[in-house]
């Protein structure tokens, strides 16, 4: 049997079979999710391979599903990450209601991204974007947060994504009769100007909602942060790659064999966009006191940093911008699971009220703190490696002023990075956490497991630069050059990570080496309570917790930028249709006369202009 | 003001109908010739009385050629009456009768009524017997009958239909057509078509089965005119 | 030359009452509050359907279409007879008028027990 | 006896007549007699279904008359899928409605007796080859859907039903003084034979002619502005009626529109003409759904809107956007049903009907709430479900005519629809039921009738071949003007028949 | 190991002794200034020394945690590994402080020099000590003020020599025979702004702010734990300031001209820190973003529209 098929038989089979034996036993439900996922990745790894092309002949329409190396990387990352949500899910979904329906939810997400990946027709992409959608919308709805609007506005902006699509391929398919992706690609520079920008904006907006670029992203922070966090860690690790996934094939494919003045306005404002929306997301994110908002609006910003390197477009920006997404894939997804874990123990997220959780949950402080280097982006692990090549890339072609405003985002991100490992796992004690303890083991794994992959790929990023390469080529790119562990730019500089990382361990050892000699006596383990307070003694009342309005200072600083949400202005943009709505059905009176009225009015109209219609 | 605007687009519509009825010379043939018809009006003139031998065209017409509306609109009155009882059901206690009219009417109406009555429904069943023969019909036999029925419901306080008898007439009625006309798809491979012998023209039984289905709807329409009336009347002033 | 003038008066007359009696029902659908004359007005209108729908059939000078006597030759007798097909569908028309009618008039019998009125303009209940 | 399209209207009507004599052997033989005739007459449409797949038109001859002469019923793929369609959802229909509410026997009679000539009208619309038949079967799906809407006798039924009557008058009106007008230039009836003398009728009487049609057939196919009955009669009937308006009236009003249109006349400007309405239609009627407190309401301006997409596609007129129309009536048919039907039992206990009440459904009716669910997402077009493939299909088509406006107004108009359904959605899986909601044990009947139409959705949004021959076929026989013709009058001159599209 | 690796092991060495002499006496000297202007005796230049080498000396008797050890372990990491990437002197046969400079990016460094600060903070926060995060979240916040037009100004001197890395653009200087002071001035002056936030000496020193939060970060420190960070201070003082030679002042040819070129630089800073009052953080983040940060943007157009 074709294994591509395989794939998404065995997750779709998994999502019904999750489904029904959730009657047997809710537990089952959620590991026969995580077996079928499992089983699906190792189908996707030992068995599938870039030969194997189902054609499936459905109406009129054929839909061809096939592996290449483009789509490969992006499968890996979401079988990966997938299998480790799904393993973390078993257990952070304990207990709760409903699961047959998460975990049906949750297969179906995950079939729908395989299917995405293996569509080489509009159509099977289209099906599968929107089933991602949809199912990605049954989990947000599922926590039952916020009476259903954050839903609704996921739906909405999904909609406008997933309708700017279909317009896009059905206008497609009128110019070359053809629903291939491949058609598409290499048909495109022989459209006409207009026509290649209206199809460059459709594509933009459609991929542009699901990776949130700004004017589109205002579904994105709720829905991140009121989902299930074992599914966030997919929904913001992986279906935004998504967005990522299509913007590549647009922006790189089929946007290289254009050279019109457009399409290169569209790269900029793309560009310019992202930067403003990574800035702008940053700045949300040190404001925000909930750690998953936090995390959701990081997002955000990390989808910009990826999506500006995909609109750059040269090789190094590319490659810069599929690096970061897998990392952002590994350490978000990681990070959404330690939120998890956290909420599972102590059932907040709220940063103000949490506090030195690293004393009673070591293992998952370890992996936030890894995950968190990494997002931040500080050597020597997985994100340096991304941004540095995204600053190279976007100074050596000269984005000289892009280049601040990324640098003021990860600045920026230094602010919420601390602020999540400090309200969470440091700082004061908290009476109501005394009896929280280290979750279990199948939630400690993942996460470990995740941060490991951070530091392999912080350490060898050639091992992902080896198919990023040939992805890269694949989409045209030529030859792309690559190296196990140093990184170059156009300009011939170079930053060795096995030197970094050579140094670094070696000097850490050193230092810790002193330090353990420095300290063989032992030394009193104190609580949070037992500090410097210029010598008054802290009573147990007394409140030693700095937690809100933490960058207050910094808050001032940048509030002329915060003082309007673009959500204001969608709201208001709404209220005013729903308004205007509300006053044009008012053409349905309720008398049954005033209809008649209608019919006579329309019969003279008809009448009156009967010249002018008819003929 | 709205009525000068309806008064307006009244007369936007009364020209219209005008114009377009300017068009149709009033009087004026427009069948054709009938021997070598084109038109239907002029092909069911000539064809009646060689292939049916009806006597009144339109029967033929009604019955036969267009008997599929017919059966239509059979239907409809039934349709009629069902929804009527429908809306206007109420469930009734036993034996509850309700008086079609509060004040008992005139001796001399009612004895008027009891005198003419049968007369009524005689020249009813004439008017349907000899639907095919001379002008009128079913429909127009069942209305005679059925203001036969409401003569005597508006004389008489204590009048009442049988409902079952109504039931049966009706259903009875309706399934004679619907059959004969089913025959005629099992003999005749076409719903509907004639398939007794068609007799002499203008004779009392001729034209095949356009007298039995003309008696039927006449039964039909005046058991569902007379049941009609029935609920209408029978409704109780608040 | 006389008869062509009488037939032209004759279609004024009939056509006009016939489009006069749908725009007089027209209107009392329109502009009449009350629920029993709109369904007066609605019969109104078939009525003068109908009657164009006859008006339509006549011929100059026919006769009714019934045959009087077995065997007779049409094209003998020289007197035409009027199309017969617009009678036959006034017959199913007036019926199915009969029916609609019956149907509204129980309605308004409905509406007036719920709402103690007949007023149309007060019935909207439902809306927007 | 030879299975024949008249099947279609004979045996119900007998059985209708013999229903009240049934009703006083056994009470519940009023039930399931209806069932067992509409079983009947699915077997009669897989029986001519597969004859006119394999031999092309079947034409029925009534009372030994043939065309032109007599009335003749058509039974193309066209009408035929259409008929078995709504044959089909009637069926669902029944299986609902059988004991949906507790009523007594003798309503309960004349429920299924009206019930089942509603079917036989709607399916007689599409079957007949004669325009006064037409009118006549149109006639007598307006009684029985006035009398339908007031079932319940309660106020608001009334008050529908009233206003369904009103305008409902109207088009009969309008359509008869059209007949009239048609009859008067071309001297026929027979629709086919109508449409070979169109030729020679004057351009200004066919206007005219054609204007009066529009507006009479426009109030069936609840076109704007002449749809004011159309929300009022559908959330104030009993459930299963409102299914059938949505499942069957109006499909049945849609296709007279388009057999006058393709068929019958061969007027420049019709085609436009449809798809401005169609726009128009879809616009205020998605605008007023989005807006509405009581569900029923929100699904009946959205079968408004979805019969606005159909216009369209109508209008567009190639082989590709009929087929997608094809295809969107057979969903909306399907889909809506489902709707409706899940819809009911959900708001079966809440005040006035509205969405407000629907708060944590979710557990409290799983199966109903899946149900809706799933028509909710199949509604608005969402793959893998039924109704992508026909948007797909109509967009596809509307963009080869270059009309990339139209798809982004349908698109956006989506968006709305996307909004209110998900709105529900949403409202259903989260919160808890408020205290003291009841809620309904759906029967046995309903859950058979929403599980067929779920299944049916599914299969065919997971398979479409196993309708799209059907579809394809009917497109064609709608398209393909001159074989209409020819199928009925065999001795027809074609050359002067002009196809417009 | 041959002697080669053994060779770049006492370089590596060297550097960090020097580094730390360098950086621990630029402290000393402050300090000495400072109390002359303020008309004070002040300790001796060699006071800090003795500091960190008592501290080193002392043990520790209670802790929090291992977060709190490994964030001065963090911090030390980061600047000897940032100094380990920086030339100290330039030209390529000066093995002696060669260490891995041909690698020295800008970019890797910028990075480098966070890692450290973000160590510290990890540290200060497992204390559980509210000044600390006070301080933390000052410090964080005013390194994203300074960061911009530091960052501009390293745009510009990037896009000019047409490299990234300190060694390029150092070539670059050699090559010219100009310093890149001269050469983008808007530049220069921008990134001196910027460098009176990165020195932490008021007006931007409400980090530490010694009256006010007991000196922040560092308050809930003592022992090894605080010489650890005053070591890593004084080197990273060391690394900035070699940093800014190397790139503006066209590196040092010798220990000599070193300590002169980063002396004459550290006392901008000093000197400005001694007459000023304390600036709040949003005020420093506003000031910031204000003249340096237009004076940046004029020095990215300046090297793109007129160089």
């Amino acid at each position: 049997m074709n294994s591509l098929l395989l794939i998404i038989l065995i997750l779709l089979g998994g999502a019904i079979l999750a489904y029904l034996s959730k009657r047997i036993s809710p537990m089952l439900s959620s590991i026969v999710s995580f077996l079928a996922i499992t089983s699906a990745a190792l189908v996707f790894f030992f068995l599938a391979n870039d030969q194997e092309i189902v054609k499936i002949s459905l109406g009129d329409f054929v839909l061809e599903w096939g592996l290449n190396a483009y789509s490969w990387i992006f499968g890996a990352m979401v079988m990966v990450m997938a299998t480790l949500a799904s393993l973390f899910s078993i257990f952070y979904m304990k207990g709760k209601d409903r699961l047959g329906y998460f975990n049906l939810n949750f297969d179906l997400s995950v079939m729908a991204m395989m299917g995405i990946l293996f569509s080489l027709d509009w159509v099977s992409f289209f099906i599968f974007w929107e089933i991602m959608t949809w199912s990605s919308f049954l989990i947000i709805v599922y926590n039952g947060i916020s009476e259903g609007k954050i839903g609704i506005k996921y739906m909405i902006f999904s909609a406008i994504g997933g309708y700017a699509m279909l317009l896009a391929l059905v206008v497609t398919r009128s110019q070359i009769h053809s629903f291939l992706i491949t058609d598409l690609i290499h048909s495109f520079a022989g459209f006409s100007g207009n026509m290649q920008a209206l199809l460059g904006l459709l594509f933009l907006t459609a991929f542009g909602v699901k990776s949130a670029v700004m004017p589109l992203h205002v579904w994105a922070p709720r829905a991140y942060a009121d989902s299930p966090m074992s599914y966030t860690a997919i929904f913001s690790g992986l279906l935004s790659k998504m967005g990522i996934f299509g913007f590549g094939i647009m922006l790189i494919a089929v946007f290289s064999h254009s050279v019109d003045g457009t399409i290169f306005v569209y790269r900029e404002v793309l560009a310019w966009l992202a930067a403003i929306t990574s800035v702008i997301a940053t700045f949300y994110a040190v404001i925000q006191t909930d750690a998953k908002r936090l995390l959701a609006y990081s997002s955000i910003a990390q989808l910009g940093y990826i999506v500006m390197g995909l609109a750059i477009g040269t090789k190094l920006a590319v490659m810069a911008a599929l690096f970061l997404a897998i990392m952002h894939a590994i350490y978000k997804g990681t990070l959404f699971m330690v939120v998890g874990a956290v909420e599972r123990q102590t059932g907040i997220t709220d940063m103000t009220r949490l506090g030195a959780l690293i004393r009673k949950m070591p293992w998952t402080f370890f992996a936030a703190l890894l995950s968190i280097i990494a997002l931040a982006g500080i050597p020597p692990l997985g994100g340096f490696v991304g941004k540095w090549m995204l600053y190279e890339s976007l100074i050596t072609s000269d984005h000289y002023f892009l280049i601040i405003l990324a640098f003021l985002s990860s600045t920026a991100a230094f602010l919420y990075s601390f602020r999540f490992l400090f309200g969470i796992f440091l700082g004061q004690e908290e009476k109501e956490f005394e009896n929280v303890k280290e979750v279990p083991f199948t939630m400690v794994l993942p996460m470990l497991i995740g941060s490991l992959l951070l530091v392999v790929f912080g350490t060898f990023p050639g091992l992902l630069f080896k198919p990023l390469a040939s992805a890269m080529s694949f989409l045209g790119m030529g030859d792309v050059s690559w190296n196990m562990s140093m990184l170059s730019n156009g300009w011939g500089d170079h930053v060795d990570t096995l030197d970094v990382i050579n140094s670094v361990v070696i000097i850490f050892v050193l230092v810790a080496i002193f330090l353990g000699l420095k300290n063989r006596k032992r030394t009193r383990y104190v609580s949070t309570k037992d500090i410097h307070t210029s010598g008054e003694i802290p009573t147990e009342n007394e409140n030693l917790t700095y937690a809100v309005d933490f960058y207050k200072p910094f808050e001032r600083a940048i509030a002329p930028v915060m003082k309007r949400k673009m959500d204001f202005y969608y709201n208001k943009f709404g209220e005013g249709l729903e308004t205007f709505f509300d006053f044009l059905r008012r053409v349905y009176t309720g008398n049954g006369q005033t209809y008649a009225f209608y019919v006579i009015v329309f019969l003279v109209i008809l009448i009156v202009f009967s010249q002018q219609i008819f003929f | 003001m709205k009525k000068l605007l309806i008064i307006l687009l009244l007369a936007v519509v009364g020209y219209f109908l005008t114009v377009s009825m300017s068009n149709i010379k009033f009087g004026a043939n427009r069948m054709g010739d009938l021997s070598q018809p084109k038109t239907v009006g002029a092909f069911y003139l000539s064809k009646t009385p060689g292939e049916l031998s009806v006597a009144n065209v339109i029967t033929a017409i009604v019955v036969n050629y267009r008997g599929f509306d017919t059966l239509g609109e059979v239907s409809v009155l039934f349709l009629a009456a069902t929804g009527l009882g429908s809306i206007l059901y109420k469930k009734k206690k036993k034996g509850e009768h309700i008086p079609t009219v509060n004040k008992p009417s005139s001796a001399l109406l009612q004895a008027g009524s009891k005198l003419i009555f049968p007369a009524i429904l005689v020249l009813g069943a004439y008017v349907f017997i000899h639907g095919h023969l001379t002008p009128g019909g079913g429909f127009q036999g069942g209305a005679i009958i059925a203001t036969g029925f409401l003569l005597m419901m508006m004389s008489y306080k204590d009048f009442t239909m049988n409902h079952s008898v109504i039931t049966w007439v009706e259903s009875l009625a309706g399934i004679t057509f619907a059959s004969i006309g089913l025959i005629g798809l099992i003999v005749d491979h076409s719903f509907l078509e004639n398939f007794l012998p068609i007799g002499y023209i203008n004779d009392l039984i001729s034209g095949g089965i356009i007298p039995l289905i003309y008696v039927a709807v006449g039964f039909k329409v005046a058991a569902e005119l007379s049941g009609v009336l029935d609920t209408l009347l029978s409704i109780k002033e608040k | 030359m006389d008869t062509i003038d009488y037939y032209q008066i004759m279609s004024i007359g009939v056509y006009g009452s016939a489009i006069g009696l749908i725009l007089i029902g027209l209107y009392a659908v329109l502009m009449k509050k009350h629920l029993t004359k709109i369904v007066i007005g609605l019969s109104i209108i078939d009525a003068g359907i109908n009657l164009l729908f006859i008006a339509i059939g006549y011929i100059s000078n026919g006769t009714a279409p019934i045959y009087s006597s077995q065997g007779i030759d049409l094209v003998k007798t020289g007197t035409p007879m009027v199309d017969p097909v617009p009678q036959a569908l006034v017959l199913t028309a007036i019926v199915i008028g009969f029916g609609v009618t019956a149907v509204a008039l129980s309605l308004v019998i409905r509406l007036y027990r719920h709402h103690n009125t007949a007023r149309i303009d007060q019935i909207k209940s439902l809306k927007w | 006896m030879v299975i024949s399209p008249v099947h279609y209207i004979a045996v119900p009507l007998l059985a209708a007549f013999l229903m009240p004599l049934l009703a006083k052997i056994h009470r519940e033989l009023t039930r399931i007699v209806p069932g067992l005739v509409i079983l009947y007459l699915g077997y009669v449409s897989v029986v001519l279904m597969n004859q006119v797949m394999a031999h092309g038109t079947i034409v029925e001859v009534i009372a030994g008359w043939n065309a032109p002469w007599g009335i003749n019923l058509v039974y193309s793929p066209f009408t035929g899928f259409l008929a078995s369609m709504m044959t089909a959802m009637a069926f669902v229909i029944w299986l609902y409605s059988y004991r949906f509410k507790k009523v007594d026997s003798q309503p309960a009679l004349k429920y299924f007796i009206l019930f089942m000539m509603l079917v036989t009208g709607t399916i007689g619309i599409v079957l007949t080859g004669d325009i006064f038949n037409f009118f006549v079967f149109l006639e007598i799906t307006a009684i029985s859907s006035y009398s339908l809407t007031a079932f319940y006798r309660d106020r608001d039924g009334a008050e529908a039903a009233f206003k369904y009557l009103l305008i409902g008058s109207f088009a009969s009106a309008f359509i008869l003084i059209a007949i009239l007008l048609l009859y008067t230039q071309v001297g026929t009836l027979n629709m086919a034979q109508i449409a070979v003398r169109m030729h020679d009728v004057p351009t200004h009487m066919k206007i005219t002619i054609l204007i009066l049609f529009l507006v009479g057939l426009g109030i069936e196919a609840e076109m704007f502005p002449l749809n004011g009955w159309a929300p009022d009669a559908y959330s104030q009937a009993p459930s299963p009626v409102g299914v059938t308006f949505a499942a069957l009236v109006v499909k049945a009003g849609v296709y007279g529109l388009i057999r006058i249109i393709f068929t019958l006349f061969d007027v420049h400007g019709a085609y436009e003409y449809l798809i401005v309405m169609g726009a128009i239609t879809l616009v205020m009627a998605e605008l007023a759904a989005i807006r509405q407190k009581s569900l029923k309401r929100m699904l009946a301006y959205s079968s408004i809107g979805q019969m606005g997409v159909v216009m369209i596609a109508f209008g567009i007129g190639t082989n590709e956007a009929v087929f997608g129309a094809i295809f969107l009536m057979f969903n909306h048919a399907v889909i809506k049903g489902l709707l409706f039907m899940s819809g009911s039992y959900l708001v079966y206990n809440t005040p006035n009907k509205e969405i407000q009440y629907l708060s944590g459904y979710g557990m409290k009716m799983p199966l109903i709430s899946l149900f809706f669910s799933l028509g909710a997402l199949a509604i608005v077009g969402l793959p893998p479900f039924a109704g992508f493939w026909s948007k797909l299909y109509i967009l596809i088509a509307a963009a080869d005519n270059q009309m990339i406006g139209l798809i982004a107004l349908i698109l956006g108009v989506s968006i709305v629809e996307i909004v209110y359904y998900f709105r529900v959605v949403g409202r259903l899986y989260f919160g808890k039921p408020s205290k003291g909601s009841i809620m309904q044990k759906p029967t046995y009947g309903g859950v058979i009738a929403m599980s067929l139409l779920a299944i049916v959705i599914l299969v065919v949004g997971f398979y479409p071949d196993v309708i799209t021959p059907y579809i394809h076929n009917a497109a064609d026989a709608l398209l393909d003007k001159a074989q209409y013709i020819h199928s009925v009058l065999p001795n027809a001159d074609l050359s002067q028949i002009q196809n417009l599209k | 190991m041959d002697t080669n690796s053994w060779i770049s092991i006492l370089g590596f060495i060297a550097t960090v002794v020097l580094a730390f002499t360098v950086g621990v006496s630029y402290g000393g000297i402050v300090r000495k200034i400072t109390a002359r202007i303020q008309n004070r005796v002040g300790p001796p230049v060699y006071q800090n020394f003795f500091d960190i080498f008592k501290l080193y000396s002392k043990s520790t008797a209670v802790n929090h945690g291992w977060m709190q050890h490994l964030g001065p372990a963090f911090a030390i990491t980061a600047s000897v590994t940032s100094l380990m990437f920086i030339p100290v002197l330039n030209g390529q046969g000066e093995f002696w402080f060669a260490n891995l400079n041909f690698k020295g990016d800008l970019i890797f460094l910028l990075y480098m020099m966070v890692f450290g600060s973000l160590g510290m903070a990890l540290g200060a926060g497992q204390t559980g000590n509210p000044n600390s995060a006070i301080g933390v979240s000052r410090g964080l916040s005013q390194m994203v003020g300074y960061e911009i037009p530091w960052v501009l100004a390293l745009v510009a001197l990037m896009l000019q020599t047409k490299s990234t890395s300190i060694t390029g653009i150092m070539d670059y200087q050699i090559a010219h025979g100009t310093w890149m002071m001269f050469e983008s001035p808007l530049a220069f002056i921008a990134a001196l702004m910027a460098m009176l936030g990165m020195f932490h000496y008021a007006p931007f020193d409400v980090t530490f702010a010694p009256a006010e939060l007991s000196s922040g970060p560092a308050s809930e420190f003592g022992g090894k734990y605080l010489a650890m960070m005053m070591t890593s201070g004084s080197i990273f003082a060391f690394v900035k300031l070699a940093l800014f030679v190397d790139i503006f002042m066209g590196g040092a040819s010798n220990l000599i001209m070193l300590v002169v070129k980063t002396f004459l630089l550290y006392m901008v800073p000093v000197l400005y820190g001694i007459v000023s009052p304390r600036y709040r953080t949003e005020q420093s983040i506003r000031y910031f973003w204000g003249w340096p940060t237009l004076i940046g943007v004029l020095g990215v157009l300046y090297v793109v529209f007129v160089r």
